[in-house]
Formats: C-alpha cells, sequence, structure tokens
C-alpha cells in the first residue's frame, strides 16, 4: 500500500500523458488531436502538482493571518516602516515549512494551465480554418484533397 | 634564406583584379577596355619580373594579410617554385590579351567585357595560388579560380556549353569540398595547427602509411585540375570555351594550378622526405602513368583538334605529377621544369587551333588537309610546339621531360621510364600526321583553301611569339632552370 | 491510418516506459523532505514571503512578485492567443457571411427562460470575479481567475442572448483595447520601477509613488495593480476567444 | 540606464506591441514604423548588452527582474544573464529581425491587407519570445517564452494560404509536444533540484550522483522536446511545410531564427545545465546523436534534391543544416561546438538571406517553383547578387561563413574520430552545390542569346544586359524589387561576407562559453 | 483515507479520459473532456493546490469547454475515430 501511494500518482500521469500523446499522433480527427492535446497537457501539470504535495499533514499554501502580521495589530505593522520590516519579523510565529505545501509547483502549474487554453484556443480556430477551406476535420480526407488539388 | 617582408606580391595578384574595374566602367568602348586588360597584363609581369632578382639571390617575399583561423593567417610567400609559374602565367596573360582581342573581335564573340573581366580575375586567383604561402591560401584561391573560370567556360551560352560548364565545375568543386577540404582539415588537426608550407612535413610519427597513403590520394585527386584520370573528364568537356580562354586557362592556368598544387602537396605539405620513407607514392606514380598513357591513345582517336589537345594536356599533366611522384631530385626538378615548357608548348598549339578557326571556322583535323600551305605560319607554330610537347631537340620540352626520365631512372623505376618513352612516341604519333596532312596533304574533295588567308596579325604574333620562346627555352632554360634548382636545393 | 497508429503505438510505449523507469528515482510522494519540497528557494518563499511582501497567499505572492516576469508573460500568452484567434479567423468574404447569417437564423429566436436567468446570474458572476481579483492576496483566486470569471459573464450573455447582444456590451475593439490596457498595467508598473532608478518588476521602490506605504506594503499594493492588470486582459482575451471560435470570425450569431 | 540593458531588448518589441494594440486598429499606418522603432531599439539595446557582456571581467551579465537578488546564494527570483552566446544570439536575432520589418513592409501589405495590425502585434511578440529565451537564466521561464514564440508562430504561419492552414495545424501537435516534453524535462530537474534557476540547478546537480535515472530521463526530455521543435531529422515533419506555406515575412522570420533558437536551447542545456562532463562522458550518447545527425544531414540533402519547389527545397536544407548544429554540438570537443555555435549565427544568416531573395523572386515572378530563376540575372541583377552570395556560403566557399563554420565543424568531427559525420558534412556540402548551381546557371542562361545567334552588335548587348529582354514578361512585373527589400537583403549578403572575414573574432567570443570543454578534454 | 480517495480519482480520470478519446460523438467527447476537467480540479483541490485547481475550474472545465463546443457547432459533429 504504501508502495502505491508513493507512486500512484507518477504513474496515473505516465498512463495519462501517454493516452493523450497517442491520441495527439494516431487519432484521425483533428479535434479528437485537441482533445488527447488537453489530457496531455493536464497530465503534465497533475505530475508538478504531485511535485508538491507535503503528506497529509501540510495545509494550503495560503498562511493565517497570525502568521503573517504576527500578534501586533494591523496598524502598528502598517507604520512599522521599512527599517523596522526586521524587527517585526521576530514578533511573527515560527513556520515550519513542511506544514504548509510548496507553492512553487502552483505557480508554475497556473501559467501552464492558461498556456495550454491558449494553445488550445488558437488550435481551435486554425481547425475551424481548416474545416473552412476542406470542409472535413478528418485527416484523411483533407489529405486526400491535398493530394487531388495539388497534383 | 633570407626573408623580406613586401606588399610586392599582394600588389602582382591585385593588378588584374583592379583591371576589372576600368574594364567594367570602359565596357562600351572596347579599345580602352581592351587597354585596361593589357596594361594590367604589363604591370602585372613587371610586378612579377621586380621579385625575380631577390628570389634568385635566395630571398623569399613575404605579405601576411591577416590570421584567419587560429594559426592560419591568409598570406603570400613567394619562393622559386612561385615565382616560376607566377612568371609563366603573367607573361602568357599578356600575350593571350593580344591573341584574345583579335579572336574575339574576330568573331565579333557576345559579352566581352564580362569575358575580360573574369579573364583578369582568374589570373589574379591564379598569380594567388602560386604565391600561397599555405595550403588554406592555396585552397581559397584554388576555389576563386574555379569559380571565376566558370563563365568563360559557358562563355557560349548554348546548350553544349552549360552541359560542358556543369561537368566542370561539378568535377572541380566537387573535388575540392570532397576531398582536399577534408584531406587539409585532417593535415591541421594532425600538425597541430598549421598548414604553412615551411611549416609541415614533420610527419614521421604522426601518420601512417596507410594514413599517409589516404591523405596524399585525397590530395592528388582532390586537386582535380591536375587532371589524374578517372577525374579528368571536365578538361575536355571545357573545350567548348573560346579558344582564348582554352588556352590560357585550360593549357597555363587552371590546369598548371592543379599540377603546382599537387607539386606543393609533394613538396611542402607532405614532404618528399616523408613519403619516401613510407613508400606510398608510387601508387600515385601508377594513376599517372596510366592517364599517361591512356590519355594519349585516347588522343590519337580524336577528330576535333581542340579536344585531341586537351588529351594531350591529360597526358602532359601526368607527366608532372609522375614526375614529383618519383620523388627522385631530377624528376621532381624535371616536373618543375616541365610547367613554363609545357606552357609555352601547349598555349602555341591551342593559339593555332583559334587561329585556325578564325580564319576559316573549322574544328576537325580532317578538314585541314593542305590547309598549312595558306596559312604557313600558324602551321609552322603548330609545329615547333609539337615539337617541343613530343619532347624533340631544339624545343624546351626536351629538357623537361630529360630530367624525369633521368629521375626514373635513378629512382630504379623503369616501367614508368617506359611509360616517359612509350607515351612520347604516341604523342608523336598524334601530332606529326597533322602537321604533315596540314603541309603536305590534299585537300578533301571539293574543299578549296585559296580564300583562306591567316587569321588577323592580333592572333598570328601571339603564337609565333610563344613557339619562338618554346625554341629558345631549349638554348636558354637559365631563368627557370635556376629558379627548380633554387627549390629543390632549399628541400634538401 | 493504420501505420500512424502503429508509429504512435511504438512512441508511446517507449516514452511511457522511460517515464515509468524514471518514476523510481523520484522521492515519495507526499514528502515534505524531498529535495524539491525542502528546497532553500521553497522554504524561502514559504518562510519569507509574509515578511518580504505581507501577502498570506503565498502562490500570489510568488505569481506576482517573485516571478512576476514569468506571470506577465503568461499574460501576454493569453494576448498573443486572443490575437492570433482573430489572425487566423480573420474576416470572412461577403459571400461567407451570407452563408452564415442564413445557418445562424435558427438561433434568432432565443429561449426566454435562458435570458432571464442570464440576467439573474451575470452581476452575481461579475460581483463575485471582482472579490476574487481583489481577495487575491488572501485566498484563492487572483488575477486571472477573477478576469476568466469576468469573461466568462460575457460569454454568458453571448449564450444566452446571442453574441451581438454581448458585442454591444463589450465590442471587440474595445476588448482589444482592455487587453492592451491590461498588459500596459502589468509592464507599466514594471517600467514604472525602472524608471525610478530599480530594475524592472521591482516594486519596491513604488512607495515613493504610493502614499502611506513602505517598501513592503509597496509591494503588496504593486501586486494588486498587476493583478488587475491580468485580470483586464484575460477578460478581454476570454471573450475575444469566445465570440471568433462561436462564430468563426465573423462575430454574428453565435451558438 | 546603462545596465538596463538587457531588459530594453526584451521590452521594446513588448511595448511596441501593446502600443500597437491600443493605437494599431484605428491607425493601422502607425503599426509599420512603431514596429520599426521597437525593432531598431531592441537591435540597439541588444547591441548595448553585448559591449556590457564584453567590458564585463567575468564575461556575463546578470540581470535581476523584480530586484530580489540571491540569498544563501539561490536566486529567489527570475534572473537574466547573458554570456557571449547569448549575446551574439541577441545581435543575430535582434537586427534578423529588424532587417526583417523592413524588407517584409511591401509584402505583409500585399499577403494580409487586412490584418496588418494583427501582423506586427505578433510579429514583435514572437521576436520578444525569442529573445527571452536567448537571454533568460529561469527554465521554467523559457518555456513560458518558448510558448509564445510557438503561439505566435502558429498563429503567424496560418494567416497564410490554404495549404499553410493545415501545415500550421500539424506545426501546432508537433510543437505543444515539443514543448510539453521541455516542460517535463525541466519537472524532472525540478524535481530532483528544487530550483528552477539554471545556474543553480547546475551547481546542485552536482552533489546528485551521475547515475540518477530521473535526471537522464529529463535531460532525454529535455533533448526530445527541443529536437521536436528544432524539427531534427525524424521529428522534422512538420517544418517544410508550415515554412514553405508561410506569408513571406513570416517565412523570413521564422526560417533562420525558430530552428536556431531550439539549437541554442540545447547548447545552453548541454553546457549550462547539464554541464558536458554529464553530457559527454556520463551519458556517453555521443556516438548514437551523431549518427543521428549524420542521418538527417544525409536524408534532408536528399529531400532538399528532389523538390521542385523553392522553398520546399530551402526548408528541407534547413533541416540538414540542423543535423550539422547538432552534430556539432554533439562531438564532445571544443572544435565542434564552437563550428555548431558559429554555424548557428552563419546559417541564420544564410537561411534569411535566401528566405528574403526567395520572397523577392516569389513575389516578382509569382512562380513558386526552381524554374522562376530562369534568366533572372539580367532581370533582377542586385537580387541575384545577394543570391550568389548566400549560395556560395551555402554550399561551404571561402571567404563566406559558411566556409568557416563547414571547417569548424570538420575539424571537430575529424579530432573527434567522427568520420561518417565528416563525410555527411561533405556530402551535404556538394548537394547544395548541384542544388544551387543549377539555380545559378538556370538564372545566367536561361533565355539567353546562344553563341550563334543574330544578334552580335555590341550595344546591342548592353541594352540586353541591362534591361529586360524585350520578348519575355513585361518589364514593370520584373523590374528589381523597392529597395525596401533589397536593402536588408544586400546587408545580410554583405554580412555573410564579413562573419566569415572576421571568424576569428567571433569564435574568440564563443570561446569563452566554450571553454569548460577544452577543461574537460585536458582531464582526458 | 484521502489516499483511497486519490486513488479512486485516479483510476476514474483514465477511463474517462479513454472515454472522451473514444467516443465519437464530438460533442459528447467535449463534454466528457469538461468531467475530466472537474475531475482533475477535485483532485487538485484536495492536494492542496487550491490555485491551481480554482483556475482549473475556470478555464479547464470552463471556458476550455465552451470554445470546444462552439468550435464543434461551427465544424462537424461527427468524427470518424
Amino acid at each position: 500500500m504504501e508502495f502505491i501511494v508513493n507512486n500512484f500518482n507518477y504513474w496515473i500521469y505516465v498512463i495519462l500523458m501517454m493516452i493523450g500523446l497517442f491520441a495527439m499522433i494516431a487519432k484521425n480527427n483533428l479535434i479528437k488531436k485537441l482533445v488527447g492535446m488537453t489530457i496531455f497537457q493536464t497530465a503534465i501539470i497533475l505530475f508538478y502538482v504531485s511535485i508538491g504535495v507535503k503528506g497529509e499533514g501540510a495545509t494550503i499554501p495560503i498562511l493565517s493571518y497570525e502568521q503573517v502580521h504576527g500578534t501586533h495589530h494591523v496598524e502598528e505593522a502598517d507604520h512599522a516602516g521599512e527599517d523596522d520590516s526586521h524587527h517585526a519579523q521576530a514578533d511573527l510565529p515560527e513556520i515550519d515549512a513542511r506544514t504548509i505545501t510548496n507553492p512553487i509547483p502552483h505557480v508554475l502549474m497556473l501559467t501552464a494551465i492558461v498556456v495550454g487554453v491558449a494553445t488550445l484556443g488558437v488550435a481551435l480556430a486554425i481547425s475551424q480554418r481548416i474545416f473552412h477551406f476542406y470542409g472535413s476535420l478528418d485527416e484523411d480526407v483533407i489529405l486526400a484533397k491535398i493530394q487531388k488539388g495539388d497534383g | 634564406m633570407e626573408i623580406v617582408t613586401s606588399i610586392i606580391p599582394l600588389l602582382a595578384c591585385l593588378a588584374s583584379l583592379l583591371a576589372v574595374i576600368p574594364i567594367v566602367v570602359f565596357r562600351k568602348s572596347p579599345n580602352l577596355r581592351e587597354a585596361a586588360t593589357v596594361v594590367a597584363g604589363v604591370a602585372k609581369l613587371s610586378l612579377v619580373l621586380t621579385m625575380l632578382p631577390g628570389i634568385l639571390s635566395g630571398k623569399v617575399y613575404e605579405f601576411t594579410f591577416i590570421e584567419i583561423i587560429e594559426g592560419i593567417p591568409l598570406q603570400f610567400r613567394v619562393d622559386g617554385l612561385g615565382m616560376l609559374f607566377a612568371l609563366v602565367a603573367s607573361s602568357l596573360w599578356i600575350l593571350t590579351s593580344f591573341y584574345a582581342v583579335g579572336y574575339m573581335r574576330g568573331l565579333k564573340e557576345h559579352a566581352q567585357t564580362r569575358f575580360y573581366s573574369f579573364f583578369a580575375i582568374s589570373l589574379s586567383a591564379t598569380l594567388g595560388v602560386a604565391f600561397s604561402a599555405n595550403l588554406f591560401t592555396l585552397y581559397v584561391f584554388y576555389e576563386m579560380l574555379s569559380l571565376a573560370t566558370f563563365p568563360l567556360v559557358t562563355h557560349n551560352q548554348d546548350k553544349e556549353a552549360r552541359s560542358g560548364g556543369r561537368t566542370y565545375l561539378s568535377y572541380l568543386l566537387g573535388t575540392s569540398v570532397g576531398f582536399v577540404l577534408p584531406a587539409m582539415i585532417f593535415c591541421y588537426v594532425k600538425s597541430g595547427s598549421s598548414l604553412s608550407f615551411t611549416e609541415l612535413h614533420d610527419w614521421s610519427g604522426v601518420l601512417d602509411p596507410s594514413a599517409a597513403l589516404l591523405l596524399l590520394l585525397l590530395f592528388v585527386f582532390g586537386f582535380a585540375k591536375a587532371g589524374i584520370m578517372p577525374f579528368h573528364s571536365w578538361l575536355p568537356n571545357a573545350m567548348v570555351a573560346p579558344t582564348p580562354v582554352s588556352a590560357l586557362l585550360h593549357a597555363v592556368a587552371v590546369v598548371k594550378v592543379g599540377v603546382f598544387s599537387v607539386i606543393r602537396v609533394f613538396t611542402g605539405v607532405l614532404g618528399t622526405d616523408f613519403l619516401s620513407t613510407v613508400d606510398v607514392a608510387t601508387v600515385v606514380s601508377w594513376a599517372a602513368g596510366a592517364t599517361v598513357i591512356i590519355s594519349s591513345l585516347i588522343a590519337m582517336t580524336q577528330d576535333n583538334l581542340k579536344r585531341l589537345l586537351a588529351f594531350s594536356t591529360v597526358g602532359q599533366l601526368s607527366y608532372i605529377t609522375l614526375g614529383v611522384s618519383l620523388l627522385a631530385t631530377q624528376a621532381v626538378q624535371g616536373s618543375m621544369l616541365h610547367i613554363p615548357m609545357h606552357a609555352f608548348g601547349k598555349i602555341t598549339l591551342f593559339f593555332c587551333a583559334g587561329a585556325i578557326y578564325v580564319a576559316t571556322g573549322k574544328k576537325y583535323i580532317s578538314q585541314m588537309r593542305g590547309l598549312g600551305r595558306a596559312m604557313p605560319w600558324t602551321f609552322g607554330a603548330f609545329a615547333i610546339a609539337a615539337m617541343s610537347v613530343i619532347g624533340l631537340p631544339l624545343t624546351g620540352g626536351l629538357l623537361s621531360k630529360m630530367y624525369m626520365i633521368w629521375g626514373a631512372a635513378n629512382a630504379q623505376q623503369h616501367a614508368l621510364l617506359a611509360v616517359y618513352l612509350v607515351s612520347s612516341v604516341l604523342n608523336g604519333v598524334y601530332f606529326f600526321p597533322i602537321v604533315y596532312r596540314a603541309f603536305l596533304g590534299k585537300p578533301a574533295d571539293g574543299e578549296m583553301h585559296d580564300r583562306v588567308k591567316e587569321a588577323p596579325l592580333a592572333c598570328v604574333i601571339p603564337l609565333v611569339i610563344t613557339a619562338t620562346v618554346s625554341v629558345l627555352l631549349f638554348f636558354f632554360p637559365g631563368v627557370f632552370f635556376e629558379l627548380t634548382t633554387l627549390m629543390i636545393s632549399s628541400k634538401s | 491510418m493504420a501505420p500512424m497508429k502503429i508509429v504512435a503505438l511504438i512512441t508511446v510505449i517507449i516514452t511511457g516506459g522511460l517515464l515509468l523507469y524514471a518514476t523510481g528515482d523520484f522521492p515519495a510522494w507526499g514528502d515534505p523532505l524531498s529535495p524539491a519540497n525542502n528546497s532553500a528557494l521553497s522554504r524561502h518563499y514559504i518562510e519569507q514571503s509574509r515578511v518580504e511582501t505581507a501577502v498570506p497567499n503565498l502562490v500570489t505572492a510568488v505569481l506576482a512578485d517573485y516571478r512576476g516576469y514569468d506571470t506577465m508573460f503568461e499574460t501576454v500568452v493569453v494576448f498573443v492567443a486572443g490575437l492570433a484567434i482573430l489572425a487566423v479567423l480573420g474576416q470572412g468574404t461577403s459571400r461567407e457571411r451570407a452563408a452564415i447569417q442564413r445557418s445562424a437564423e435558427r438561433y434568432q429566436e432565443r429561449d426566454m427562460i435562458n435570458i432571464m436567468t442570464a440576467r439573474l446570474i451575470v452581476p452575481v458572476l461579475q460581483l463575485f470575479s471582482l472579490y476574487v481579483l481583489a481577495h487575491g492576496h488572501y485566498s484563492p483566486g487572483g488575477g486571472f481567475q477573477g478576469g476568466v470569471m469576468f469573461g466568462a459573464s460575457f460569454i454568458l450573455i453571448a449564450l444566452a442572448g446571442g453574441l451581438p447582444e454581448a458585442l454591444s456590451r463589450l465590442s471587440i475593439p474595445g476588448a482589444l483595447l482592455l487587453a492592451g490596457l491590461g498588459v500596459l498595467l502589468y509592464g507599466g508598473t514594471g517600467l514604472v520601477c525602472m524608471m525610478l532608478g530599480q530594475n524592472f518588476l521591482d516594486y519596491h521602490i513604488l512607495h515613493r509613488l504610493l502614499p502611506a506605504t513602505d517598501a513592503v506594503m509597496a509591494r503588496y499594493h504593486a501586486m494588486l495593480i498587476v493583478e488587475i492588470g491580468v485580470a483586464f486582459t484575460v477578460t478581454a482575451i476570454m471573450f475575444i476567444i469566445y465570440a471568433a471560435l462561436s462564430s468563426r470570425g465573423r462575430m454574428t450569431g453565435g451558438l | 540606464m546603462v545596465e538596463q540593458f538587457p531588459i530594453l531588448i526584451e521590452l521594446c518589441p513588448l511595448f511596441g506591441a501593446i502600443l500597437i494594440a491600443i493605437l494599431g486598429f484605428r491607425m493601422p499606418k502607425l503599426c509599420y514604423p512603431i514596429t520599426v522603432l521597437a525593432m531598431a531599439l531592441s537591435c540597439a539595446a541588444a547591441i548595448g548588452t553585448f559591449m556590457m557582456m564584453l567590458a564585463s571581467p567575468s564575461g556575463t551579465v546578470i540581470y535581476d527582474l523584480s530586484g530580489w537578488g540571491r540569498v544563501n546564494d539561490t536566486a529567489i527570483s527570475i534572473e537574466y544573464r547573458v554570456d557571449a552566446l547569448s549575446a551574439l544570439m541577441l545581435v543575430l536575432i535582434s537586427s534578423v529581425a529588424f532587417l526583417n520589418v523592413i524588407y517584409s513592409k511591401v509584402r505583409v501589405a500585399q499577403e494580409t491587407p487586412s490584418k496588418i495590425p494583427h501582423f506586427y502585434i505578433l510579429y514583435l511578440l514572437l521576436v520578444a519570445g525569442l529573445e527571452g529565451i536567448t537571454i533568460t537564466n529561469d527554465a521554467f521561464n523559457l518555456y513560458v517564452l518558448v510558448e509564445i514564440s510557438s503561439l505566435t508562430g502558429y498563429a503567424l504561419i496560418a494567416i497564410g494560404s490554404k495549404r499553410a492552414v493545415i501545415s500550421s495545424f500539424n506545426y501546432v501537435i508537433m510543437g505543444t509536444i515539443g514543448a510539453s516534453f521541455f516542460l517535463l524535462g525541466v519537472g524532472y530537474l525540478y524535481i530532483k533540484t528544487g530550483t528552477l534557476n539554471m545556474s543553480d540547478i547546475r551547481s546542485i546537480m552536482e552533489a546528485i550522483p551521475d547515475d540518477s535515472k530521473a535526471i537522464k530521463v529529463g535531460f532525454m526530455l529535455i533533448m526530445i522536446g527541443v529536437w521536436v521543435k528544432m524539427a531534427f531529422f525524424p521529428l522534422h515533419g512538420w517544418l517544410p511545410n508550415a515554412y514553405a506555406y508561410a506569408p513571406t515575412a513570416t517565412g523570413a522570420l521564422m526560417a533562420p531564427l525558430v530552428t536556431k533558437v531550439m539549437i541554442y536551447i540545447m547548447i545552453r542545456m548541454m553546457l549550462s545545465v547539464f554541464g558536458p562532463e554529464y553530457v559527454y562522458e556520463t551519458l556517453g550518447w555521443t556516438d548514437v546523436v551523431v549518427t543521428l545527425s549524420t542521418i538527417a544531414i544525409v536524408a534532408g540533402s536528399f529531400f532538399a534534391l528532389s523538390r521542385s519547389d523553392l522553398r520546399k527545397m530551402l526548408t528541407y536544407i534547413i533541416v540538414a543544416e540542423v543535423g550539422y548544429m547538432v552534430g556539432g554540438a554533439w562531438l564532445a570537443n571544443s572544435q565542434g561546438m564552437t563550428g555548431a555555435i558559429y554555424h548557428l549565427l552563419s546559417d541564420a544568416l544564410m537561411t534569411f538571406c535566401l528566405f528574403m531573395v526567395v520572397g523577392i523572386v516569389v513575389s516578382r515572378t509569382g512562380d513558386p517553383k526552381l524554374t522562376a530563376f530562369q534568366g533572372l540575372y539580367r532581370k533582377m541583377p542586385i537580387t541575384m547578387v545577394g543570391f550568389t552570395i548566400a549560395a556560395l556560403s551555402m554550399i561551404g566557399l571561402p571567404p563566406t561563413c559558411g566556409f568557416f563554420s563547414k571547417w569548424y565543424l570538420l575539424r571537430g568531427g575529424i579530432e573527434a574520430g567522427q568520420y561518417h559525420y565528416v563525410g555527411a558534412l561533405l556530402f551535404s556540402s556538394l548537394v547544395n552545390a548541384v542544388l544551387f548551381f543549377r539555380l545559378i546557371e538556370m538564372a545566367y542562361y536561361h533565355g539567353a542569346h546562344a553563341h550563334g545567334e543574330p544578334i552580335r552588335d555590341e550595344d546591342h548587348e548592353q541594352y540586353r544586359m541591362h534591361g529586360a529582354d524585350p520578348d519575355s514578361q513585361p518589364k514593370e512585373t520584373l523590374a528589381n524589387a523597392p529597395w525596401s527589400m533589397l536593402g536588408p537583403m544586400l546587408v545580410v549578403a554583405i554580412g555573410l561576407i564579413a562573419l566569415g572575414v572576421f571568424n576569428s573574432t567571433v569564435t574568440e567570443w564563443i570561446g569563452q562559453v566554450v571553454a569548460n570543454l577544452n577543461v574537460l578534454e585536458g582531464a582526458n | 483515507m484521502i489516499a483511497v480517495f486519490d486513488i479512486c480519482i485516479l483510476i476514474f480520470l483514465v477511463a474517462i479520459a479513454i472515454i472522451a478519446l473514444s467516443v465519437k460523438d464530438l460533442l459528447a467527447s467535449a463534454m466528457i473532456l469538461g468531467i475530466y476537467s472537474f475531475l482533475m480540479c477535485l483532485l487538485w483541490a484536495e492536494m492542496g493546490a487550491v490555485d491551481v485547481a480554482f483556475t482549473e475550474a475556470a478555464v479547464g472545465a470552463g471556458v476550455s469547454t465552451v470554445i470546444m463546443i462552439a468550435t464543434v457547432y461551427q465544424t462537424s459533429r461527427k468524427s470518424s475515430d
């Protein structure tokens, strides 16, 4: 069980990614290729998110009010000024990095999701254009038309 | 050996390149344009001549532009062999210029400006090769020459010219890029970043015999301008060019650049001493020997005069390669001497072929029966030049051939010695019938040579001069002889 | 297309095998002491960002400040996507336009229920998206999520009332302007930092411009500014993407 | 302001794009001047950065975004790092992009009249992406920038003809696979090192045992990713159609730069992230990759031979040239790497020049086939001068830069004993010779009067030299292209020769980058 | 416990991915992809990646699905495979 839990995420991400990759290469329909592409990209995101997980005791990467501002009042902290920021640090409660999920993969994956949807949008636009020109989204049909047209 | 840093080699090389500017500027007035060519030729020859006394007294002129790759400068260095070649090329350019004027005007050729421009560029490249101080510089000018002569070869622009040009370029570029370039880099890597002719040739311990053989073959076949079979067929194909081009480039500049490079490889790059220790040069000797015999045999079957001359050239070039590959001192000296001797002889023959074409429009030997009586000067010169090429007494050709035979005997290569002798006979077999028929034969049915006159003076005078020089070289080979001796002695 | 399938299968098997082979070398899933989780970088973000930026949501802090440059390009990616789609689909010829007009007619009769529901949902959605945007420092969310939701509200209008209905509220040129302004807001914030003599996107110097802030709070507020920029762009581009794709670039009809 | 040069390279095109987005749709006339200005400034900033790099004692310039700097020797925000390699690439990219804007003004107005603002915005952002790739020192930022350049690239290709759209779709699929593999590879590095800064990855990796499977697979993924994106031979399928059918300006920008930038990423990853010891010794793949590149060169050359479409032919040459550079980089010696980097520069310029020439020819003759070149020497002499120089460089004849890059690559190949690679290089040079001399001959002689034609009048000849043939197409279509097209082309053609003549200076700069390779060789 | 939940979702994800790729109706495929995204988002939220999950819900399940359906409407619903 331990072994499975430790690696299951990584196995599944590989499987999902391969499903997506297979669809991207082998599927005939352009939209299906894009469905595969989406699965492919989310699989990578799953991989990244899995990197940042820290066991069951860890919380989400958002600190509590006390952790940020200490036990002081907000006004005091705000008026502390530039030089006192180190001073304020002393009053802050200790944070155990092990209890907070690693934020870096999350940040990266936010960007990756955006890139994914951007790519998907552009690809969909291109496939609409292809449909407009060739009247089909099936690669076979399109290739046949190209061959006929270009001799 | 005293080294003089001097800009003269550069100027000599540039003289013809700069001449392109006035040639193009004066494209509308043929007289000025051709005057520019001649002036540049004279300037070039005199620049070369100014270095001659120095060279003879044992000096070496050097000029370095920039270091182009680590350890390899673009550098000129004039030594005996370079001087010899430069002297031949630049003096013949002047004569060819006159001849070209006569020829081109006689035939009312098109695109003459292009012709003269590229002609001048070719000469620069030739001198560049002659003066190169290292293999890299030589390679650069070698390629420049291939490219600059391409428009000349394809001058006629018809289908034949284009296919000839295609063969020409594919053979020359293919071999130089495919063989010489890797061989050169191999040398560079193995020698520890140097390609200079004076620094290389200490190869013992670096190259084993098989590597040396491979390198040697890459170089010898890579410099396809030397025309060793099977990389010779560009030469007959290039005969589609106008005759002045054939004359200068394919009897003098281009092919001699080929053998010059081969001599450089033997003497400057791999070194005769090293080669004699590994005993691989005989492979080249046999290839050259075979080329000599085969080309002579092919020449006998030719009816087109220029093609015949082309195959004769292939054979004569292989003499030089054969001579240098024997590695014996006399043979090497003989092959160096053969450069000017053959140059003067062969250019005369081409001039004659051109003169015949200008005067009568005939290209084939079978049409030339009895023509000698109508054109005595031309065919007289032809006879003398043929003698020189065969190597008969009273012509310069005898001297160089004698040295090569002497070398072959010294090197105990009796079979190769036989090659020289047999081929001389063959040369005689294909040249004499031409002369004989021209003077004594009867014109073929219905052909009349009554109205035939000599070609324009601009054509005839140069060929008479070159024929005379061929004879004079027998009596006064002094300068050339000294230059080659200089090379031999500096080596040993 | 059987050969393609075989090629794909072989590729997939080899790649999958490689990846599975490498998983054996990974630290255990959820290990807080794995190199990635216990790196100096990660610890710095978790422990120091509260001091350096005063933003509780670590993801926002890293996204908008430490890796703010990445996020600017993320915004640019969105911007590029919108423009790319417009460029690819382009303006149709008049004949195409007529054809789509005919096929679009069947969408003309809108369902009353849809429209009324949309009218109810849209304000709530927009308000919530503003909350998501503004509260991104303290809770999940931020410019990107808020922007998507705001864009979605326009998409909802288009779905319910037809694309022209939505376009009358946010035209394509207007949306492009908004998108440009969004990137400008982000890049401009960075540029202002540069003009004040610091490196690009080094927000702390902005305390000279923002009243009543110190270096830390300048970062805090600047992050909000750039998040608003992100939201502008994302709102506009999400709507553009939908508008272009649902009408094949003709901006008429709609689903 | 001086130390802000690195970021200005990036910001000029970015803000140019924003400006066009805000103003350009209302005033399309402004698009072109804004783009030219942005590119010129970017180019100036790139040169400034180059100067900074030269002046800096360590040979590198670090620019820290967000101003966090390093804490405990860990980069906590994204940073720029400019060394000789990236500085050269930056100058190359920005100057090619700048010249291409000028060159393509006429063509953009002809080919995509309704999409001028779109075109220029995407163009600027593509350039920004490419420049960012070469300057950033953050592996994930690199991915984002790769995606920016890809997305803009997809769109710029897809606004072309009918065929361009379908090839663009293939490009999307292949590009996404490539970029995702790269991202995954970065993830594998991250999981083992916990950082994304490339210099930090390198220093942390030194402590990781060499036989780490994750690192090995991560390296493999990154390599496959960039190989897909650079069209390394078996993965090249998307490239020829995409570049051949793209609009002229797009082709002229993307063909020289995009594959080269991907090769830059490969070299950067090999040298700066994984380190030569790891790549060449621990992995021991050099023989395999060099063999692959040999195949790529030979195959690319064969395909190029069989094409009758001009741009198709050039695109297959690009495929072969990618083989040159991958092979050179994997020869595992400093000569090969120097050759690869030098070829990166020279090949970019050669390809650029050729694509510009082909763009001019196709736009003037309207014929995309090789036959378009027939008789062009008389009709478009200036264009043909540029073409000849670029062709000579492609073949590799001195003194053009193509010769010297081949020189270094061959030297590296011989030193490494990879003779099949040497053979492939020579073979490809010969194929290029055949390809280009076929064109030169066609351009030079076709339609020319052969020897023996009645016209021998000298004056007539002059007329023919400079004017159009009376019996050929009408003069106005075949007159020389406008100077806005010819000028940039000539500049690049001169650049080809200049780069060749000053090759030792350039390789001296590159020397710093490959210095650690020398150390490696010394250790052996 | 949470690990079991995790494993269930993961297995479910694989199944849904395969279904999304095998249905011949593209509209259905797009919808199923939306479900896939939602499951993914659930999984990420469970893993502590709340921001990523939020984004995926808004983008992957929302906008992506909508634009995919829009494209299916604009082109053709049938797929040969």
